[in-house]
Order: C-alpha cells, then structure tokens, then sequence
C-alpha cells in the first residue's frame, strides 16, 4: 500500500502526513510540477497555506499540474484524503461539494477537538476504534479558513446520501461550520476532506493516536479492493 | 529636505552621525565619503548595526560551554543536541516597528528571526514569542497592540510552518508606549549543515536570493534622494514592511536544499541596513572584499537609486557566496523552488567593498571602516537617586480575605490563561511537539533518537526594575527551572536586552548591573550565552521602559516520554515543596496589585542549594517518580498550587511550612512536585492530591472549577 | 486596459467581517451605519477585456459563495 | 445612502497577493494580465455620508499601508 502525499509551494503538513502515513504504509512526496503519481494507491492532500493562502485558500493550487492527474485518479475510483488546506484545495477543484469560509471568529484556532464519526462503513472510516461507545476522535484543528458552507438544500442532500462522515461532538465546533460538519466525502465516497488533522494524531506522545483511524481504514479499503 | 539646500555635513547629522563619528569617517577614509557611502556608513555605526553602547559590556556573558558549537557572532547560535544534530537559536526585537503597525512588525519580526536560524543552515523548528504591552484595563491601545501583534506572530508563524511552542506575555504600565515584540526561533541541524557567514574565496560568486527589492525600511537615509525625484516619491518609500510568509517558506527549503547539496560556502540573512550590512559582514568575517553590480538586482520599483537599494530592508531575502561552477546548479534549484535567485557580484582580495551603478562606482570603502571603526562608548552608569516608576493603580485594598486574593491574582492579566492568545498559534507542525502550551513549564519537542529538546523564554521586567542584578538573574533561573519541571538540563542561552536611552546614567546602570546579574547566572549554573540582541531607546517622555532582559533557554532531556507535565496526574499522590524558599514581597505581582511601586530588595540566591534542587526535580522527573512538577513563580506558592490544580482538574490539600507567605515571590528556587507517596519520601512533603478544592490548611479553600473560571476569564475580555 | 473587479459574499451567507466592522463602528461614535459587507477588490491590466469573466469564475472568485461584477478603469499603473 | 470604499495597498508596499494572481494566470492560459493589485471592497449604509471619510481612516482601513476611495452607490441590501 502505497500513499502519495502533495507538495505545493507553501504546504506544511506535508512531512507529517508523510510521516503518518508511513506508520500504516508506504508513503512518497509528490511534486506539484510533476504530471506522475507514482503508482500510489492512495493521494493525500495535506494541510498548508499552498500559495500562501493567497487570494481564496486553496484557489491557485487547484490549477498545479499533479492536480490533473489527483482528479483523472479520482475519477478512477482511487482513494483522495484532502486534510485542512487539501481539503480547501479539493473543494476549489469541485472533487467535494461545498467551500470553506473564514472562521466566525475571523481568527486562526488551535484546539484539540472530539469528532464524531457518522458513518463508520466508508474507506475513510471503516478501522473506528473498537469497543468505543460512541465513536469519537480527538483530533486537533488549526485553521483560519475551516467555516463548511453549502446552500441549504445541498445540506439536506449530502445528509440524506450519507456524504457526511465526521461532524464536530456538541460545543467543539470551532469554525462556525453549518451543521457542525468537519469532514465530507463526494458521492461516489472516495474522495473525502476534513478540516481536523490526523496526522497530527498518530504518536501518543503527541495525545492522541485517534487519527490512525483514518489511515487505517485506508489501507484496508485499499488492501481489499485495490491490492486484492 | 531637498539635497540641493543642505550641505553634507548637515546631512550626517540628519543620517544619525555624531560630529565626532563624522570626524572620525573623514579620518578612517582619508576623503569625504560619496552620498551612498555615507548613507551606507550612517547605517553601520547606528546603535542597531553597530552595538556602540552595549559591545562592550556583552564581553561580560560568559560563552563557553562544552556543547557550544557556534557562539555570538554568527547569525544565530548553537548548541551540540546529540546523535549528530545541532540546535541552533536566538532571540531578537521587532519593538519599534510593532509600535507603528503591530500586525506586519510583529510577522516581520517572526519572518527575521527565522531567517538569522535558518542561515546557519538549520531548520527552523519552533517560535516562542515575548511581549509587553501596557495595562490591558486602562488602555485600547494596548489591547489593539496585543491583538494584532498576536495576530501578526500566528499568521508568519502558521503559515510557514513553524510551530509557536511557548512565549509570555507581561502588562505594565511603563511598557505603554513602547511595547516589546521579541521573537525567539530554534532550528535543528545535522552538524556538518551548519554553515558561517564569512564569505571566502575570491573569484567567488555572490548570489541575491528571495524577494525583489523595493523601497522598504529606507527611513532616515532618504533625506539623501536626489532633488530631480518628482513630488510623492516621499509616499512609496513604506513606512511598514508586509511580511510574506509564503515567499520564505520558498526561501527556507530552497537555501536548505541548497546546503544539502552543499553548493553554498556561506549564507546570510538580510535584515537591518539590508545589502550593506549582510554584505560587509560577509567580508569582514572572511577576511575578503566584495563587489556588487547593482543594476543586477532585481528591483519591485523602477528607478531606485543606488543608496536606496543598499540600504533597502525587503524582508524575505538572503545573500550567498558559492563557487563559480555551482551557479549552474544553484539557480536550478531555486528555480525548483520558484525563488528569484540572481548574480550580484563576487569575492574579491582584500578588504573592499565596492559598489558599482551603471558602469560606474558609487561606493568603495574598506570593510574594516564599516565594521571595526565604528566607534564603541563607555556606559557611564549611576544608580538613580530617585524612585524611577511611579506606583500602578492600586487593584486590591488589602483587606481581602486569601482566597478572594489567590481568585484575583489568577484572573490579573499578567497571570491569566494565555489560551486566547496560543490558541491563535499553530503549537503542533512539523510533528515534534510532546508538551505544548499550558501542558508543561516548557515547551517539550521530540528529536528523532528519542531524546528531546526542551525550551523556555522568560523575563519579568517589575523585579528587573527593583534590582536589576538580582531579577535579571532570576530571568536565567527562572528559565532553567522550567526545563528541570520537563526533566531538561540547560545546554545553552539567548537573550534580548529591551532597555531605555543607555545615554542617561540610571539606564546604564540598570544595563550595566542587568548584564553582571545575567552573567553571574550564566557563570552559577554552567550555561553559556549562544548569542542575543538588544533594542536600547525604548524610552516616552514619561520615562525609560522597566529594564526587560529576556532570556530564553534550550535544554535536553534524555527520554521523551518522560517528559514532565505540570498539572497534579492522580488522586492520593504526595505533593512535595522542593528547594530552599525565602521569597518576599517586593517587586511580586500581589505587590502591583496593591498599588506598590517596583522597589525592594529580591531575595538573594544560593548557588549551590538551587542547582540541587533544580537536579532533584530534573532527576525525579527523569525516572518517573514524579509525575508532575512546577516551579513556583508569580503569585507565589498559593498560584503555583492553583495551576497545579487547574492544569489537572485535581484538588489538593496543603500545609504550608510555617510562616511562608503564600503570595511572596523567590522565582526559580522552588518548586511544587507530586508523585506516589512512596516515590516521594526524602522530599518536603506538604499535603496531597485529591477532591475538588484547593485547601491551604488555615488559609483558604476554593473550589477548583472556581479558580478554573477566574483563570480563563483574565486575559479573554481582552483578545 | 485597466479593469476592477468587485467580488462580493454572496447574499444569505454569513459574513462575520462585515458583521465586526458594523459592531464595531458604534463604540467609535459612529451611529447609523447597516448592512455592512466586506469583499474583495482586484484590479489588473489585462490585453483581452473579454477573457475577463471567464477569469472570474475559474480562478479570481468562487461562485458558490462569491459574486462578481466587472468595471473598467480604476487606478493606473504604475502609480 | 448606499456607498461603496475601495482599499488598495499604497503604492510602493508589497502586495503578495496580487503577485500571486499575476503569476498564477498564465498558467491558467491567461496570458497578458500584468499590474494586478488585490484590495478590499466595502459596501455599507450610511445615513451620514461626510462621516465616512473618518470612518475610513479610524476603522475601515489601515492608513500606514492602505489608500481608499469612496464611491456612491453600489448594490442595494436586501439582495
Ligand atoms: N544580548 C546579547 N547577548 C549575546 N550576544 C548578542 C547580544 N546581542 C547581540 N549579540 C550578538 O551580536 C551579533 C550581532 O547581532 P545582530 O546585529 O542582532 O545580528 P543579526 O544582524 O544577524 O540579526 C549576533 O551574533 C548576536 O548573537
Ligand atoms: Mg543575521
């Protein structure tokens, strides 16, 4: 099992998806410049300010040439995780529906937050921590721009096919996101994006090792339906 | 003024000459200086570049020390860390452009001191930040200050992924006028990536990399622009600098790709005084001339003239020396890295530095006339004869009962929780981060051997100002006790001198026994100086700032997992006093409260009994034995056990010795540890963890929800 | 030629900056003041004024949240 | 009244922003776009108009690093 991690100009979890990534698997860097994934089985799109946040988050590195290639990958069924920035960027790109605004607060946050899984039966979540009552994750966030926006009805229609997977537990939303979303997927459900981090919640010297849930789950997905 | 009226020695005066540094140029020079090389001159004789009134007395640090690998003098020091690796760090000021626009002087600020961390060939691994603003209650522009500034270290910071671990935060009114921005950086090296900044080799190619030069940080020096310049060329020379955190990400992995490969012979930041200073400290410390051809410098404005590139301040940019046939490589990998990367000149024999503008030369001065000559004054200190700070605002009346003074002195601003202010700091990138804000009295990071480096930045200004030897050694203390809660023995030393005018005598003097109190200090616990800053001049017309040191303090400790927290882990556990307290009453935090002026005596220190009480808390934590501990700092014991409580959600139930006041302030002598009763035997103990309040025998018992609230409530009515 | 484009929050989405400046502006003693929204302002030089809308719905805006409108003119360059 | 205040970065001050869109839209097949500036656009209501001058300088704007404008008019709330 191989992931492909992002690297644009300005990205800065990168190393430390990379990092976590190689707790489950393998894990490359794939240049921004470059037209090739490698052979990847599995494309993360890690946290940053690629362009400097400039102009929207995730507005110009949408356009970076490997993006051709993350979305013909997409297309193909293959597993994308945009974390924090890459989820802004896969938003921009229309691999996910929705958009991220500013923070309410109009400020950056730095929490360490508990998630709720909504559903546990998709790629991304599917290694939910066993015996766990209700499943949440503590998973940190840092963001400026992590606000979850879509119209109404395109809400009640990403509830109704199941496209959200993780939301906020009571009082952690820390965005002001609509519904407390954190994290949706697209409707084919291999593409999935959310503002925490869990990469930053794989060592429990850091606190949590939550977030290996995330990872975790790809792999399977990927060992039983790609690698099979 | 237009050139064409003032002659050019009124214009050394405008430039910030002396007429003596004047006379003394003409004498170096043989000749009059030409219009650039005066304003190059002005600008390395300032008290900025040039360290005219503190040179001397920094010869007092002591910067010897068995893990020291690069001492003062380069852009950042460093320390040895093990298993290969360097750490290097320095703090620095960004006060007086924070004063005028605190959100792009404090990025700028945070975007500098990264730059001197990673021109040593380290990357940057950590920011901690050390502000001071005036009284937060009396004041909106000290809370739009503190906003912004705060605003302005989180988006540098974040957005190039550093992580802000740790910092502190005083308000006083003496800092109201002149706030203190300081910004410490570290970075982690493998030893031999660790590059100087003497320029070697004549023949060698000079290369500009990073950000286009514009009219930045001119200041003073444009009272050289020629008269021919049309009306409003005034308005585009910027008063503020943006910082753009995004080109030096870029910056920062292209010059570290660029010593990876090793195609540098040295490297150096741009930061003051711009092209001038980083290039004539290049050749000073290399012993070689340079020359730059300044039409090849890529230019954000048209029509710049010579003296305004030269000096000009852009931020994001950095200078290199590399040998001739490693340019082709060189500009490919800055290519790479989408960073402008352009050759400006060359190494040269001898000790020139020239200047060359359209074919012809506009500045040719020796190096040593820029760097050596400029002239170094003697201090001429006197203690004051009078009170210096006038009493603040008296907040309690004295009268209140314990408890009442243990709830206000944790909702004050100077004790509240910092949460509004580092949750707007990214604490966690890069992945190293074992113990960050509010978790441990330092901030903890994980090297790749399983060892870790443990930081602190601290320096309480009030006890400065009542003692200046006696609190600027408490800084150092202070520091060190920190990393021995985390289980870390100190390796190494920064620190930034924030004074008034050392002009007048009682700020010399509070400079000058600042200096011998952080050396003594330095001297009793064994840890060298690795290099620092000083911003003099902070200074209104009501009166010089409290004399600030700031010190901040890399230590390592063997077991990352072990690292110590400060919150009290389990009910029934013994809580122990660890080393020998006298504190008192001056210059603490209950003392403003009250309305007392900074004045008094701070109680001396033992040498010998701190260090064993610093190597007790360091070894209990190493071998797990104790599972909290924390230094007892402002507010005395009462507030040292409150945070114990708070950080653990865990009441406790406490005796203290007999006749301790519990709010008197003796900083990095004593600490508050807990651990399983058995583990503790051999340790003071005082009482134990357990229940929902904080009872002091005879003194008070609160609820421990309640000091939680007062706590975080403090400093939120603010940000 | 030099063109403006005006990018507005599109109505019906929360826009907290427009919110804080309207907040803000009675505490410095400016009263009656509504309705307050904060975009954004991009001004450019561009050969083919046509390609300009096309521009705005690809890169310079975000059509799910943003609105744009397109003026010529505005400050020359080099100012 | 309906107004309208055009931020802009002063001249002479880094504009990281607009260097960014100038430098992503060739890439995009937008070639000949050069001098791109990126500002704030702000639309509010007043009732009294001369006072938005001082608004603009004490609230709205930051005049160390920004110039503005102000123009009557531009979209009317509700929208
Ligand atoms: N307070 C201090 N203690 C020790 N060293 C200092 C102090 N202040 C300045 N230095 C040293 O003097 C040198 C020049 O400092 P500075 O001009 O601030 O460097 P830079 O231009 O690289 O920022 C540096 O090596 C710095 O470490
Ligand atoms: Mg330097």
């Amino acid at each position: 099992m191989k992931f492909g991690i992002v690297r644009f100009p300005g990205s800065c979890d990168d190393i430390d998806a990379l990092q976590a990534a190689t707790r489950v698997g393998e894990a490359v860097l794939l240049w921004h410049a470059d037209h090739d994934l490698q052979g990847v089985d599995a494309v993360i799109v890690p946290g940053g300010f690629s362009y400097g946040d400039y102009l929207r988050a995730g507005a110009i590195a949408r356009f970076a040439p490997v993006m051709a290639q993350v979305e013909e990958f997409a297309r193909e069924g293959g597993l994308v995780l945009g974390i924090c920035n890459g989820f802004q960027v896969l938003c921009e790109a229309h691999l996910l529906p929705g958009a991220l605004l500013p923070n309410v607060s109009l400020k950056f946050v730095f929490r360490q937050v508990e998630l709720e899984i909504v559903r546990a039966d998709t790629p991304f979540t599917r290694a939910r921590i066993p015996g766990a009552p209700t499943p949440r994750l503590s998973i940190p966030v840092k963001h400026t721009t992590g606000r979850f926006y879509a119209p109404e009805d395109e809400l009640d229609r990403l509830e109704a096919a199941g496209q959200v997977l993780l939301r906020y537990a009571p009082g952690h939303n820390p965005n002001g996101s609509l519904r407390d979303i954190a994290g949706v997927c697209n409707e084919l459900g291999n593409v999935f994006g959310l503002m925490p981090h869990p990469e930053h919640a794989v060592d429990p010297l850091s606190g949590s090792t939550d977030g290996l849930t995330i990872f975790d789950s790809m792999r399977a997905h990927v060992e039983q339906h790609v690698l099979a | 003024m237009s050139s064409s009226t003032s002659s050019l020695e009124a214009r050394h005066r405008q430039l910030g000459l002396t007429d003596d540094e004047y006379a003394r140029i003409l004498d170096r020079l043989g000749r009059t200086p030409g219009d650039v090389e005066l304003a190059m001159l002005s600008l390395m004789w300032s008290e900025h570049c040039g360290y005219k009134h503190s040179r001397r007395l920094l010869r007092r640090l002591p910067t010897e020390g068995r893990h020291l690998l690069l001492g003062p003098g380069e852009n950042a020091g460093a320390v040895d860390v093990g298993d290969g690796l360097a750490v290097a760090f320095k703090v620095e000021s960004h006060n007086h452009p924070s004063a005028v626009e605190p959100f792009q002087g404090a990025a700028t600020g945070v975007g500098g001191i990264l730059r001197d961390v990673f021109a040593v060939g380290a990357r940057p691994i950590a920011v901690l930040d050390s502000l001071r603003f005036g009284e937060p209650l009396d004041s909106p522009r000290s809370r739009y200050l503190l906003e912004r500034a705060v605003a302005g270290i989180g988006h540098y910071g974040n957005s190039i992924g550093v992580p802000t671990v740790g910092g502190e935060i005083y308000f006083e009114q003496s800092y109201e006028q002149n706030c203190l921005i300081n910004a410490m950086c570290l970075g982690l090296a493998p030893h031999e990536r660790l590059i100087r900044s003497a320029a070697a080799g004549p023949g060698n190619v000079v290369v500009l990399l990073g950000a286009l030069t514009g009219r930045d940080g001119i200041g003073g020096a444009s009272v050289l622009a020629s008269a021919e310049l049309g009306e409003g060329d005034e308005a585009k020379r910027p008063s503020v600098q943006i910082g753009d955190p995004f080109t030096e990400k870029k910056l920062l992995e292209c010059c570290l790709e660029l010593l990876d490969r090793e195609l540098l012979v040295s490297l150096q930041d741009l930061g003051a005084a711009g092209l001038t200073s980083a290039a004539s400290e290049m050749a000073a410390s290399g012993g070689v001339g340079i020359t730059l051809d300044l039409c090849q410098i890529p230019l954000r404005e048209v029509d710049m003239e010579p003296f305004e590139i030269m000096v000009s301040e852009s931020q994001e940019r950095m200078l290199c020396v590399a040998r001739p046939e490693c340019v082709g490589e060189l500009l490919a990998v800055c290519e790479r890295w989408e960073v402008l990367a352009t050759t400006i000149g060359g190494v040269t024999d001898g000790d020139a530095l020239q200047v060359l503008h359209r074919g012809s030369v506009v500045a040719d001065l020796p190096v040593s006339v820029l760097i050596d000559d400029c002239p170094l004054y003697d201090l001429r200190p006197e203690p004051p004869s009078s009170e210096l700070y006038s009493p603040p605002e008296a907040v309690l009346g004295g009268g209140e009962s314990p408890a009442e003074t243990l709830l206000a002195l944790l909702r004050s601003p100077n004790l509240a929780s910092r949460r509004p202010v580092f949750e707007q700091y990214d604490p966690i990138v890069q992945s190293r981060t074992v113990r960050r804000p509010d978790e441990a009295d330092a901030a903890v990071l994980a090297l790749p051997d399983g060892s870790a480096i443990a930081v602190s930045i601290d320096g309480n200004g009030r006890r400065v100002a009542c003692d200046p030897r006696r609190g600027a050694a408490e800084a150092v203390y202070e520091c060190a006790a920190n990393l021995a809660c985390v289980g870390a023995e100190p390796l190494g030393l920064t620190n930034c001198l924030n004074f008034g005018n050392p002009e007048k005598p009682h700020v010399a003097w509070q400079l000058t026994e600042a200096v011998e109190g952080l050396a003594e200090a330095c001297e009793a616990l064994g840890v060298p100086v690795v290099g620092g800053n000083v911003s003099l001049y902070n200074e209104a017309p009501s009166g010089p700032i409290f004399p600030t040191p700031v010190v901040g303090m890399v230590g390592r400790l063997p077991d990352a997992t072990r690292a110590g927290r400060l919150g009290f882990a389990a009910e029934g556990d013994a809580i122990a006093l660890v080393g020998a307290f006298e504190p008192s009453a001056a210059g603490s935090e209950l003392s403003k409260l009250r309305g007392y002026a900074p004045v008094g005596e701070l109680p001396i220190v033992d040498a010998q009994t701190l260090r064993s009480a610093h190597a007790a808390v360091r070894s209990g934590i190493r071998s797990g034995a104790l599972r909290s501990a924390h230094d007892i700092a402002e507010g005395g014991v009462a507030v040292a056990l409150a945070e114990c409580c708070i950080a653990g959600g865990l009441g406790a139930s406490v005796r203290l010795p007999d006749g301790l006041d519990p709010f008197a302030e003796a900083p990095g002598r004593a600490f508050i540890v807990a651990g399983p009763p058995a583990a503790l035997e051999g340790f003071a103990v005082i009482g134990q963890v357990g229940g929902d309040t904080l009872a002091i025998a005879g003194l008070l018992e609160v609820d421990v929800s309640e000091l939680t609230s007062a706590r975080e409530r403090g400093l939120a009515e603010w940000v | 030629m030099r063109a403006r484009v005006l990018v507005r929050p599109k109505a019906g989405i929360l826009d907290p900056q427009g919110q804080a400046v309207e907040r803000a502006l009675p505490a410095l003693g400016f009263q009656g003041v509504r309705n307050v929204h904060v975009g954004r302002l991009i001004e450019l030089d561009v050969e083919d004024p046509e390609r300009l809308p096309e521009m705005c719905d690809r890169l310079l805006t975000n059509p799910l949240i943003e609105d744009w409108e397109i003026e010529e003119g505005g400050i020359e360059e080099p100012r």
